[in-house]
């Protein structure tokens, strides 16, 4: 048990269990924060991996602006600060049921394959993964296409959400 | 003139239907042409018939006067016409009766020109069955002869007349449907339905050859009785007799008068013509049962015939007991053929057939004559009218005492001849049959007793029920058939010479 | 054949609609007028190619191609047998016809003909006479379903639109439902044949004369000559998919009746023969024993039906399943006379029933009834009409000296030759025919005319006059002169016989 | 004119008459009824002088007179009909055309002609008189016959039939005459069709004859088939005559020749009236009274008896048929009289003793007794025409009598209605007591005792012992009762006024019964036996003459006292009794033999009718008519239509409509509607639950393939 | 070391907990919040694929952005989507919001 299973296992337990809490708490607003919190455990686990841009970014894009746009969201949608009623689906359980069926069957395969135990090979001296990962984005012999769907899917989902989300001066929408 | 020569079955056979189609271009309402225009065109016909009557060679074997025309040549059948003793007779009556039916149904008023034409058409299809010498065109003949009666009946007939029209033409239909089948499958077998051919063909088939996956034998059986039904129930024989008491009671007069005059020949006549010579072998073997059914219908018949209380009605069923005698006859011709017994009992049938066709035509016009008259039919409220009408008593007592079979009455010649030729070839039947002609004078008398015996009628005799004499017109469609019947009664050979040549050379 | 006078027929009627069309709506005896050219020209044209027709020489003749998708191997083909010939002059014959007896009358009094918007009517009554034209016509197959679909599908819109309000809409989908299931079991049996056409000649085509000798195999005829057969025959009205139709003459207008009896269900028979036996000969003789039974259900079981019927119309459609049915059974004889007697009877039918629709038509026009047992008397108020009807009757019974004795003869010896005992149980319906053909005769046209019809019940018009006694001078002319008609059958027929190997 | 041409024509005037009569002259009386007599007399010229010419003839049996036509053709021979004139023939002609012409003369004067059409008679009745007024006081008349001319013109055919009969030289115009003659009766019996009971009549004797006529068809059908042909001459020669003797008919072991003679004999039977067909004779009594009764006793029924005559050579070929044959006519004869003795209709009496003495005839014929058959029968047909006319006569002055007191309620027929008419009608008197004395034999003058002793004496010879005494009895009894007739009619005092006021009749009536009387007496001289009584007298002509007619001699029988004795007692024994018990009986009341079981026939009306008559009309109208044919047979075929009805209705109601059009048809569209409105219900519009469908969907599939697809 | 394994297993908790979440959740937004830990735990994946796989093939690490910027969008899409149908129906309750059906 190396220093950093021990970490990793740490890091795993809060990330799920803030993720549980994510599922489970009533409190909208509540949930966004565990939200948070379970954001900043896989940002971690990034950095685990040693995938330092991607923990970046997700610290950046994800705790910053998502979760930060969930909180508005949940604040725009309700009426008084308690969410009264239930929570959950009636028949949640089902659910619950299917996710554990996911699970475990996941976890089936996952152990009938036969590269499970692989370990990381020592990333070689002076191998600069950013800048690798910069070049991949944009050299045209590689993911610049991708790269500029993205984009322009973001683009698209941003006017969309503009346009849906517009709110109407009363009398001129909807009749 | 040449033409007429040489065309004169053809012109015998189409002159009516050419006139009734022109009929139906003469001007609606004008009753008196049409009757006038038939009754004249239909002496065409006989004169036509005349002639090739003193033209026809009785000693001369084989058809005479034969035309031959293409008609269907698909399935190898043509319009093949000609006569011999057999059928000129029966031409003969047809054509001597059609005239004296129309001047009898001078009566009619209503749809008068409907009424001339369906019965010109009529005489087509019964002259066609008659000339036919192609199976096919015999068919064809057979079963066009149907409609025109039907709407005779139908339209022009008595109260039940519905029930009687559709009982004659589905009961008809429905036997000819075996012939219909028997026909198709000789053609089938051989490609042709000229009966000459035929009579050969059919016959070199031995029973041992295999038909349909049948034996010969068996096909013919089945094919012999087909045809005997769709004859049978035309003659009518018994039990396929029920629907003629019903048709001839309804008919108007002078349909019955053809009804019972000629076309309950054409059953006979398909005997004679198709079934023994088709047939030997089967009608040989079958010829107790052809007997037995023949008796039946001169027994029954003349029974039922005596339970009548209508008078139509009686002498319908007198036309089943005489025509059992022609069928008896044929059976008997058909268990010993080419004896001297087969030849009388033959020449019996036929002249029965013509005798039958004079006296019960002479028959149902007298009491169509005294129905017109009373508007009823039922001998209740008949008896005792002699004192008012005696001519007319005259010529029925005449005229019952031929179907009676009174010897110096054509009636007795051919029955003699049947008993006869019978006699010997089927004794039991023969004699069993002579119940029947007991009992034929027992209804004749009952029909005598009831209309015109008994103390004098008052209801008929004053006042609007008043009951008037046969006419002048009347008297001239009897007086041919009275003189034929005194005629072939006291000198028989004219008519029966022909007739017996024929015989010999067929059968 | 310089003069190409098949095409010319075959798109005279839809030339003739398209004028139509483009006439103003209210112009109703213009339209009409332009319908009866129409339908007169096409008459003359096919009595020319009916009487040029060598029938001596037999074959396919007046044949014309003008190529269409040449990539596919589709052409427009034209061209005529001793088959089709008498069904493109019933075509005429039923068009010129139909139109006459839907002429209709604008003064509200009279109820005859079409009143209602006839310009789309006889449009679209005349885009289907050429969809029909163009499949007795079509030696190409994909062109001969081309045009059947183009003939199946206006009916639709004829039925539902113009039809008796009480049953239209279900009659019409029906009919066009059943209509399109079979065209389209078919239309894969089709382009199957293509395919195994090609693969086997190397020539992908769908030219019938090409494909007759494409050598399909035994097996392969034999697992497809069901579908393509059947899938025609039940425009052909073939138990047990008869069903549509007589709910669809029911429910048609008189002219569409008359066409929809008188030769749509030809059609279904003309094609399942073309296409079914000629193209697949050694399937039918594999199937034949099915499609002879089918069609002796079909013959006894539709005698029955009809006799049971109370209203004119449903009785005359059963009889018609019957009557299609002895068609059918000409054909399951594969044998000369069955073959023949088909032939016949395919023009014989045609010619007989739409009499029997006219007149039916003329008489509910008036009465505003077809229960049998609620007219009477109608001989007395339309003499012509009664004529008529009889005689139409005497043919539909079989009755000698008319062209359907013609027709049933050699069709019940052609079934002697193949199986005697369905001849026999067949034979029933005959019987069966002359009792409700002459019970209903005489419930309709005699008797006394019930109070409920008097006075407003009128005679035909001159034009209905004209009609029926077209029709009845083709039954009579057949019936006492087969000649007039059988030998040009038989060389269609020889053909026939030719490529199921002399059988 | 040659013979044969003279024997063709001698049938024609009569029928030439009846035409003529029919057809023309029916509105005159006088010119009909001279027709028809002149006929009768050209008839009985022409029979003459056949006669006279027969008579110079040497062995007339072996060449008659004959000529024959062809008339049939059968096959490849011909029919021939022709005529023939034997010695049988000839006596036979004689008789005929005596007795015809005399009843035409008689019947001008029994119609009244001359007399006043009567006030209210009309067709078909019997006149009922005229009242006219002579010289001031009306009196009643009798009135002329409604329908004289066509009385004369049936009897005209009737003639016909009858000579036709005698002359035809073969069976077939035998029985054209024979049923000629039957029509005749019937029209003659039912001539006062108006008389229900005459209607009766009438097709009571035709029906009666009809049965034995049948029969007689199918002998002559078979004898033609036996020997090919019809003709006496023919059928009576060597060879024929033995192959049907020999040729076993396979019925009851007749011989072919004795069932064709039975079958013959039955036809006679009913001609004859013999026992059992006897029936119809006494109620043919019901036509116009003398004549048409005169036709059936005196011509008709010999006709029958002539009948097996003429077959005689035939039917004595088989014992067997003649025993029959004599059992027949002896027991008729017998039955027969003693029915005749209760009697009381003057001509009812005379019916059933005209049965009787047929009935001797036959009996003779059964015992070979030829000769005694022909001679007897036709001197009991000269006398027994004369007791008729005679009865005829008494009646026509008894209806006198009626219409002057004008009691119609009087029966001019019952002789106990009226007595002491020798004194009013003395011509009738006599000549009826000639042929009464004729009919019982009385000895040595009338004719009967000679016919009847011949019988006698061959029943005796021939050793017939108990047809002997059987016939002994009948004339016995028949000669009581002759006397018992004569007694009551004419002896004594006229029990009523109207026999008070009876007439003679007029001379057309008289002068026939004087001349009938003449022969009655004078035709029975020329049979008597050459050794009568021993004494050697010149040989019997008749025997001689008629005699010749058979292929061999019957041998003259030797003379015996025994049957002539019997004879002389029987007849004057049943005279004496007869008078001696009716010479003064009044009424009916004191009449000692009216014993119910004679009175009555011994039931056999009663019992035909409900053995026979019943049974038939039932068999007609019920069994045959109502059972079998509106029962049985239409009913089978009225199953037809409904069945049609039935089966279509089934086969549309249940299998098109709801198989084919709902199930196949309607059913798919259904099918594929339902699917879709059932599967609408998942579709919630909620994404989770869309989701877990997915998930679920997912799981289960990517389980299933893990699991079979890993390996 | 920490085999790939742990990885992935860990990934796949989180995915089974964000479907649990999108499953059960009744509130649109809720839903939308268990989508993100769904994202996340793929780009968890993708990460560990490209530390355990040839680190010098960038697949990984750029899928992984692509996916941020995917998740981004919907985001922003989804919760204008619930802020509008909460505008016009004021609820954003998912069973609530089943107009589409049928």
């Amino acid at each position: 048990m190396t220093g950093e299973q021990i970490v990793f296992l740490l890091v795993a337990l809060f990330t799920l269990g803030s993720g549980l809490m994510v599922v489970t708490t009533r409190n909208l607003v509540h949930a966004a924060l565990w939200l948070v919190s379970t954001l900043f455990g896989v940002a971690v686990t990034y950095a685990l991996l040693s995938a330092s841009f991607l923990a970046v970014v997700q610290v950046v894009v994800y705790i910053g602006a998502i979760a930060i746009l969930f909180i508005f969201a949940v604040m725009l949608t309700r009426k008084d600060m308690r969410d009264q009623g239930a929570q959950q689906n009636p028949n949640w359980w089902v659910g619950a049921l299917l996710s554990v069926l996911t699970f475990i069957g996941l976890f089936f395969l996952l152990q009938g394959w036969s590269g499970m135990s692989t370990t990381a090979t020592a990333i070689p001296t002076g191998f600069d993964a950013i800048s690798e990962l910069g070049t991949a984005l944009v050299s045209p012999d590689a993911f610049v296409l991708p790269f500029e769907v993205a984009s322009v899917l973001l683009v698209a989902a941003l006017v969309g959400a503009v346009y849906v989300a517009f709110n109407p001066r009363k009398g001129d929408f909807g009749k | 003139m040449n033409f007429i020569t040489e065309h004169l079955l053809f012109l015998i056979l189409f002159t009516p239907a050419l006139a009734a189609v022109i009929m139906l271009f003469l001007p609606n309402g004008e009753n008196r042409l049409f009757r006038w225009f038939a009754f004249g065109v239909s002496f065409i016909p006989l004169a036509l018939s005349l002639v090739v009557w003193f033209d026809f060679r009785a000693a001369q074997p084989g058809f005479q006067f034969q035309e031959s025309y293409t008609w269907y040549e698909a399935i190898g059948s043509s319009l093949h016409l000609g006569v011999d003793g057999l059928s000129l007779s029966m031409v003969l009556l047809t054509t001597l009766l059609t005239p004296l039916a129309l001047l009898a149904s001078f009566g009619i008023n209503e749809k008068v020109k409907a009424y001339m034409m369906l019965f010109l058409f009529l005489e087509t299809g019964m002259l066609g069955v008659f000339m036919a010498l192609d199976l096919l065109i015999f068919f064809v003949f057979w079963e066009v002869g149907l409609v025109p009666m039907y709407f005779l009946i139908n339209q022009w007939g008595s109260a039940n007349r519905n029930y009687a029209s559709l009982k004659f033409m589905i009961y008809t239909m429905g036997g000819s449907l075996g012939l219909l089948l028997a026909v198709q499958l000789l053609g089938v077998l051989f490609g042709t339905f000229d009966l000459v051919t035929l009579y050969e063909r059919w016959n070199a088939l031995g029973a041992s050859d295999t038909l349909l996956g049948m034996s010969a034998g068996t096909v013919k059986t089945i094919a012999f009785w087909a045809f005997v039904i769709a004859f049978a129930v035309k003659v009518p024989l018994w039990p396929f007799h029920t629907w003629l008491p019903d048709a001839h009671t309804e008919a108007p007069t002078a349909g019955s008068m053809i009804l019972a005059g000629v076309l309950l020949k054409l059953g006979a006549y398909g005997f004679l013509r198709l079934i023994l010579p088709l047939y030997p072998v089967e009608a040989k073997y079958f010829a107790g049962a052809l007997a037995f059914l023949a008796t039946a219908a001169i027994v029954f018949g003349a029974f039922a015939s005596y339970a009548q209380t209508d008078f139509k009605r009686l002498v319908a069923y007198s036309s089943v007991n005489h025509m059992g005698f022609v069928v008896l006859g044929i059976a008997a011709a058909a268990f010993a053929a080419g004896t001297t017994d087969a030849t009388l009992a033959l020449n019996g049938a036929i002249l029965q057939m013509f005798n039958h066709g004079l006296s019960a035509a002479g028959m149902f016009f007298l009491v169509g004559v005294i129905y017109e008259r009373t508007h009823t039919r039922n001998l209740e409220e008949f008896g005792g009218l002699f004192p008012l009408v005696p001519v007319y008593g005259g010529i029925l007592i005449f005229t019952s005492m031929a179907s009676l079979g009174l010897p110096g009455l054509n009636g007795f010649i051919s029955e003699f001849l049947v008993v006869r030729g019978s006699y010997p070839i089927l004794t039991a039947y023969t004699a069993i049959s002579m119940l029947g002609l007991l009992f034929t004078g027992a209804y004749i008398l009952k029909g005598i007793k009831k209309v015109l015996h008994g103390p004098m009628n008052e209801h008929w005799a004053h006042g609007e029920h008043k009951l008037t004499e046969i006419s002048t017109r009347e008297i001239l469609v009897m007086a041919p058939l009275m003189v034929l019947i005194l005629w072939i009664g006291i000198y028989p050979a004219w008519i029966l010479d022909v007739i017996n040549k024929a015989v010999v050379m067929l059968f | 054949m310089n003069f190409p006078v098949l095409s010319i027929i075959t798109f005279t009627p839809i030339v003739a609609a398209i004028i139509m069309l483009l006439l103003p709506a209210q112009r109703k005896n213009e339209t009409r007028a332009v319908a009866l050219a129409a339908a007169i020209f096409a008459l003359i044209l096919s009595f020319w190619v009916y009487f040029n027709y060598d029938r001596v020489a037999g074959g396919y003749q007046f044949v014309e191609t003008y190529n269409w998708l040449p990539a596919l191997g589709i052409a427009l083909k034209f061209g005529v047998d001793g088959m089709s010939t008498p069904l493109v002059l019933l075509t005429g014959v039923v068009m010129f016809t139909g139109v006459l007896i839907s002429w209709g009358d604008d003064d509200k009094h009279v109820m005859a003909g079409i009143q209602d918007r006839p310009r789309e009517f006889f449009a679209f009554l005349f885009i289907l006479a050429s969809g029909v034209f163009g499949v007795f016509v079509s030696l190409d197959l994909f062109m001969l379903f081309f045009f059947y679909e183009i003939a199946v599908f206006p009916m639709y819109l004829l039925i539902a639109i113009w039809g008796w309000v009480v049953t239209r809409e279900y009659a019409a989908m029906k009919l066009t439902l059943y209509l399109f299931m079979g065209s389209v079991v078919s239309l894969v049996g089709v382009i199957v044949m293509y395919w195994v056409a090609g693969q086997n000649t190397g020539v992908y085509t769908f030219d019938m004369l090409q494909m007759e000798n494409a050598g399909f195999s035994q097996t392969f005829q034999n697992v497809w000559f069901l579908p393509v057969f059947l899938g025609f025959a039940v425009l052909g009205g073939i138990w047990p998919f008869h069903n549509w139709s007589p709910d669809g003459h029911v429910a048609a207008p008189t002219a569409v009746s008359m066409f929809h009896a008188g030769v749509l269900m030809k059609l279904g028979a003309f094609a399942a023969l073309r296409v079914g036996i000629m193209l697949l000969p050694e399937g039918a003789k594999y199937w034949s024993w099915l499609i002879m039974l089918f069609a002796g259900v079909a013959v006894v079981y539709g005698a029955y039906i009809a006799f049971v019927q109370k209203d004119l119309k449903y009785m005359i459609g059963f009889s018609s399943v019957s009557h299609m049915g002895l068609v059918m059974l000409g054909f399951s004889t594969l044998n000369r006379a069955g073959l023949t007697g088909a032939g016949v009877q395919m023009f014989s039918h045609g010619v007989m029933t739409a009499l029997f629709f006219a007149i039916t038509g003329m008489i509910y026009d008036r009465s505003h009834t077809r229960q049998i047992p609620e007219l009477g008397g109608m001989s007395k108020l339309m003499p012509f009409a009664a004529i008529g009807f009889i005689i139409g009757g005497l043919v539909s019974m079989g009755m000698p000296g008319f062209s359907g004795f013609v027709a049933e003869f050699p069709i019940f010896m052609g079934v002697w030759g193949a199986q005697w005992l369905v001849a026999v149980i067949a034979s029933i319906s005959i019987i069966i025919t002359a009792a409700y053909i002459m019970r209903n005769i005489r419930q309709v046209f005699f008797g006394d005319v019930p109070e409920k019809l008097e006075g407003h019940v009128g005679d035909v018009t001159v034009l209905d006059k004209v009609a029926i006694t077209t029709l009845c001078l083709f039954m009579i002319a057949i019936g006492l002169f087969p000649a007039f008609m059988v030998p040009m059958v038989q060389t269609g027929v020889e053909n026939i016989l030719r490529l199921l190997g002399g059988a | 004119m040659t013979t044969t041409t003279l024997i063709w024509l001698i049938p024609l005037p009569p029928v030439l008459a009846f035409f003529l009569i029919v057809l023309f002259t029916n509105r005159s009386k006088w010119l009909s009824h001279t027709i028809a007599v002149g006929a009768a007399l050209l008839s009985w010229l022409g029979s003459m002088i056949v006669f006279v010419r027969a008579l110079g003839v040497e062995h007339l049996g072996e060449e008659p007179f004959e000529s024959s036509i062809n008339w049939l053709p059968t096959g490849d021979t011909w029919f021939r009909v022709g005529v023939l004139v034997d010695p049988l023939t000839a006596a036979v002609l004689f008789f005929v055309a005596w007795t015809v012409l005399m009843i035409f003369l008689y019947s001008v004067g029994y119609h009244n002609f001359g007399q006043p059409e009567g006030d209210h008679d009309h067709k078909g009745l019997s006149p009922h008189g005229a009242t006219v007024d002579e010289h001031g006081h009306k009196h009643v008349v009798p009135s002329v016959e409604p329908m004289y001319s066509r009385f004369f013109a049936f009897i005209g055919l009737f003639a016909f039939g009858m000579y036709t009969l005698v002359v035809s030289d073969n069976l077939l115009t035998l029985f054209v005459g024979w049923e000629i003659m039957g029509l005749c009766s019937y029209l003659l019996i039912g001539f006062w069709y108006a008389k229900p009971s005459a209607r009766d009549a009438a097709i009571k004797a035709f029906m009666t004859t009809r049965v034995g006529d049948v029969f007689m068809l199918l002998g002559i059908a078979y004898l033609y088939y036996a020997t090919g042909t019809l003709s006496f001459r023919q059928i009576f020669t060597e060879q024929v005559l033995h192959t049907l003797a020999t040729v076993p008919s396979g019925f009851l072991g007749f011989s072919a020749a004795g069932l064709i003679g039975l079958l013959l004999f039955i036809g006679t039977i009913g001609k004859s009236a013999q026992f059992p067909l006897h029936v119809w004779l006494p109620d043919a009594m019901e036509g116009p009274t003398p004549v048409s009764a005169m036709i059936h006793a005196a011509t008709m029924v010999s006709a029958g008896v002539y009948a097996v005559i003429r077959m005689f050579p035939l039917i004595s070929l088989d014992e067997k048929t003649m025993a029959i044959v004599a059992f027949i006519g002896a027991f008729t004869a017998i039955f027969a009289a003693t029915i005749a003795v209760a009697q009381n209709d003057i001509k009812r009496v005379l019916a059933y003793s005209t049965i009787s003495q047929l009935g001797f005839m036959i009996a003779a014929l059964g015992m070979h007794a030829y000769i005694a058959a022909v001679f007897h029968l036709i001197t009991h047909a000269f006398f027994k025409a004369l007791l008729f006319l005679g009865s005829g006569s008494v009646i026509h002055g008894m209806e006198h009598g009626v219409l002057h007191t004008g009691n119609h309620h009087v029966d001019p027929q019952d002789m106990f209605n009226m007595g002491g008419l020798r004194k009013k009608m003395p011509i009738t008197f006599w000549t009826f007591l000639i042929g009464g004395f004729a009919l019982s034999g009385f000895p040595l003058v009338t004719a009967g005792f000679w016919s009847k002793d011949e019988i006698f004496a061959d029943a005796f010879a021939n050793g017939y012992i108990v047809i002997f005494i059987t016939l002994a009895l009948a004339a016995f009894l028949t000669a009581f009762y002759t006397m018992r007739q004569i007694t009551l009619t004419f002896l004594g005092e006229p029990r009523t006024d109207e026999a008070e006021h009876a007439q003679e009749t007029p001379w057309t009536m008289t002068t026939p019964l004087v001349i009938l009387a003449v022969f009655a007496i004078g035709y029975g001289w020329v049979g008597i036996p050459e050794d009568f009584m021993g004494l050697h007298l010149q040989p019997n002509w008749f025997h001689e003459f008629v005699g010749g007619t058979l292929a061999e001699h019957p041998e003259t029988i030797a003379f015996n006292w025994i049957p002539l004795l019997t004879s002389l007692v029987v007849a004057l024994g049943g005279l004496y009794l007869g008078w001696l018990t009716y010479r003064n009986v009044n009424s009916a009341a004191e009449d000692r033999l009216q014993i119910p079981l004679l009175k009555n026939k011994y039931y056999f009306d009663e019992a035909y009718d409900f053995l026979f008559v019943k049974p038939a009309t039932w068999f007609a109208e019920i069994f045959v008519y109502q059972w079998m044919d509106k029962g049985l047979i239409d009913g089978i075929l009225h199953i037809f239509g409904p069945a049609t009805q039935g089966l279509g209705s089934v086969i549309r109601n249940y299998f098109d409509v709801p198989v084919i059009n709902r199930f196949f048809g309607d059913g798919s569209a259904d099918v594929t509607y339902g699917v879709g409105a059932r599967l609408r219900a998942i579709q919630t519009g909620r994404i989770q639950q869309y989701l877990m469908f997915a998930l679920v969907i997912f799981i289960v599939i990517g389980a299933a393939l893990y699991f079979f697809l890993r390996a | 070391m920490v085999p790939l394994s742990w990885y992935l297993i860990f990934a796949a908790a989180l995915f089974s907990i964000g479907l649990f979440g999108v499953l059960s959740r009744r509130n649109a937004v809720a839903i939308l919040l268990g989508i993100e830990l769904m994202l996340n735990s793929v780009n968890i994946n993708l990460a560990a694929f490209w530390r355990y796989g040839d680190v010098s093939i960038m697949t990984g690490q750029v899928f992984a952005i692509i996916v941020f910027a995917v998740a981004a969008a919907e985001v922003a899409v989804g919760l204008a989507l619930v802020i509008s149908v909460y505008r016009r129906r004021n609820t954003v309750v998912a069973d609530e919001i089943d107009m589409m059906k049928w």
